[in-house]
């Protein structure tokens, strides 16, 4: 199959699925190797960000799916009802923060960062599929290990987990930095 | 210190003590110790709600907001003095840590305010191709499982179930509860003052059975020496602390002092 | 707008649709008269079917849709059919011995033993044959019992559920004895 053929047949399947994708399974079906396909994909990718196009191409952790841009929601929620999304509180979103840095993390290990009790929240961030239980922690009790999920990703604009801001030492200088800037301007106001 | 908001609205002790360091506009890698210490004790007498669950974890914090006092208030051991940490160290790196992930959830918040302006699709796999279900091959599935294994995995999580229902605890009922009321030992230590008017602290405190009935005595000595019924001295430093007691009568404290 | 962003958006909203859309809606969602939004689906519907593109604009009675081209049929019955990858997990594995020791059981009793949710293990179970709904609890909202297949025992040479290794009350004591113990020996320490 010409590179062109086999452009239009990806595109004609992640349409299609609207999920997304894993690069194994295109690759499958468009019978072609990993690697191959996933230059293809991207090159697509590129294609879709530079045109004037309305939709695009994400990948997420080593699938991808079509979807809109985000600057088309205006036209689009002219014409359709786009149903709300759950809100999610500062309370959950520190403690999916906490997870989406540190997994695969233990409800304790959370509790001892928050200083708090943190059952409730983990629950509901399963409840909404931002976090799921990745496996068990091999100690006393083996207590469940948790990680985010594909919709984590998803919901974030988030590409895969490296895709994360890194908080490497110097960022937390350059967060106390800021912290005491703040504390400085608070003081000169 | 006029206090104007609830300590409900934090998300726990670590949320207020940063409320507090930025209230009192001061570096968190300098926090006076003193003054935060006394703030957040102010704070959590505020707690009307009878929250076991949520008073504990605030006063583990108080715990240690006093043991760091205690510690910074102690001389210098010259010799070490090199080695010796901060006793604020390991507070201000939970501190920082925590300011961290709240400081990143922010930054989650748009980022997902930005996703959600992002529009999926349903698939729309045409019936017939749809109607073709792959058929799962149990048998490779459970390849790797014996009975055995299954036996085993389900003893684990039974065993687990058994771990997490404390034995001791759940023999005592409610054992806890009475450990934290500080609104009984202050009537306790008032009941000792009036037998006894004058008496050593650590004598007090030796009479405490486990270190949340100490935390508690102590709070409880704090509470009665700033409503003036107890006197302390002491003449040197180490020396024992002297205590007077001098309020004539076991009573009712305010309500707002009571931390149960 | 010009027209290119038009074009963008018109491609987003036929994106989200899926479905056909009236010619009348499209354009008030752009804010151009119909005549004009006609001329310029019309434009992107002969580029779609110029270039080698997937996926393509139908003109039907008044409305227009997006979907794939029929030449991409075989791409499409290819993806459904690549096998995807099925393994139990540690988590899947944990809920399976769960059922299979205490069925008939409910969604809440399973969370109960393992004090997370776990609608997705059980659901991931379903999917896999391994676990069905076996009746309705008699109790408030009649709730979901589920329970092992006959799959499930006949991949294990077993005839029925009496043939499952036992878990014994001696062992169970045992257990409580050893949670004891370790308590006992945190408290000394």
């Amino acid at each position: 199959m010409e590179i062109k053929k086999l452009e239009a047949a990806i595109e004609a399947i992640l349409f299609t699925m609207g999920e997304a994708v894993e690069l194994e399974r295109i690759a499958a079906a468009v019978e072609h190797d990993v690697d191959t396909t996933r230059k293809i994909i991207r090159n697509m990718m590129d294609r879709y960000e530079g045109e004037n196009r309305g939709i695009q191409i994400i990948e997420l952790d080593g699938a991808f799916q079509m979807c809109t841009k985000a600057e088309m929601y205006d036209a689009i929620v002219k014409i359709t009802h786009v149903p709300k999304k759950h809100v999610l509180t500062d309370v959950l979103l520190e403690t999916l923060s906490i997870i989406a840095y540190k997994q695969p993390i233990t409800k304790l290990e959370i509790e001892a960062i928050r200083g708090v009790k943190s059952d409730h929240s983990v629950n509901k961030l399963i409840e909404y599929n931002l976090v799921c239980e990745v496996g068990r922690m091999d100690a006393p009790g083996r207590p469940i290990l948790f990680g985010t999920t594909e919709d984590f990703l998803r919901s974030f604009g988030i590409h895969s987990l490296e895709d994360l801001p890194v908080l490497n030492p110097e960022k937390l200088e350059d967060f106390k930095l800021e912290a005491e800037e703040e504390i400085q301007l608070k003081l000169d106001v | 210190m006029g206090i104007s908001v609830k300590l409900e609205a934090f998300e726990g002790p670590l949320d207020l003590l940063l409320h507090l360091i930025d209230k009192n506009k001061v570096n968190i890698n300098d926090i006076p110790i003193v003054e935060i210490t006394e703030q957040y004790m102010e704070y959590i007498r505020q707690i009307k709600k009878k929250d076991l669950d949520v008073m504990s974890e605030f006063l583990v914090m108080a715990a240690t907001l006093i043991n760091i006092k205690s510690k910074m208030l102690l001389p210098k051991d010259e010799k070490k003095e090199e080695e010796e940490q901060d006793p604020r160290q390991e507070l201000v790196e939970r501190l920082l840590e925590y300011k961290m992930y709240k400081y990143i959830s922010m930054d989650l918040k748009d980022r997902e305010l930005d996703a959600a302006k992002i529009m999926y699709r349903e698939s729309s796999i045409p019936r017939e191709i749809a109607d073709y279900k792959e058929k799962i091959d149990t048998d490779s599935l459970l390849s790797d499982l014996t009975l055995a294994k299954l036996h085993r995995i389900f003893e684990s999580v039974v065993k687990k179930q058994v771990d997490k229902i404390d034995p001791i605890r759940s023999k005592f009922g409610k054992i806890e509860k009475e450990e934290v009321n500080l609104s009984e030992k202050i009537q306790t230590i008032q009941r000792y003052g009036l037998l006894h008017r004058t008496f050593r602290f650590r004598g007090l405190l030796e009479k405490q059975s486990g270190k949340m009935n100490v935390i508690v005595t102590f709070l409880g000595v704090l509470e009665l020496i700033k409503v003036g019924q107890l006197e302390i001295v002491q003449n040197n430093l180490f020396d024992d602390i002297v205590i007077t007691f001098t309020g004539n009568a076991v009573t009712e404290l305010d309500d707002n002092l009571v931390l149960n």
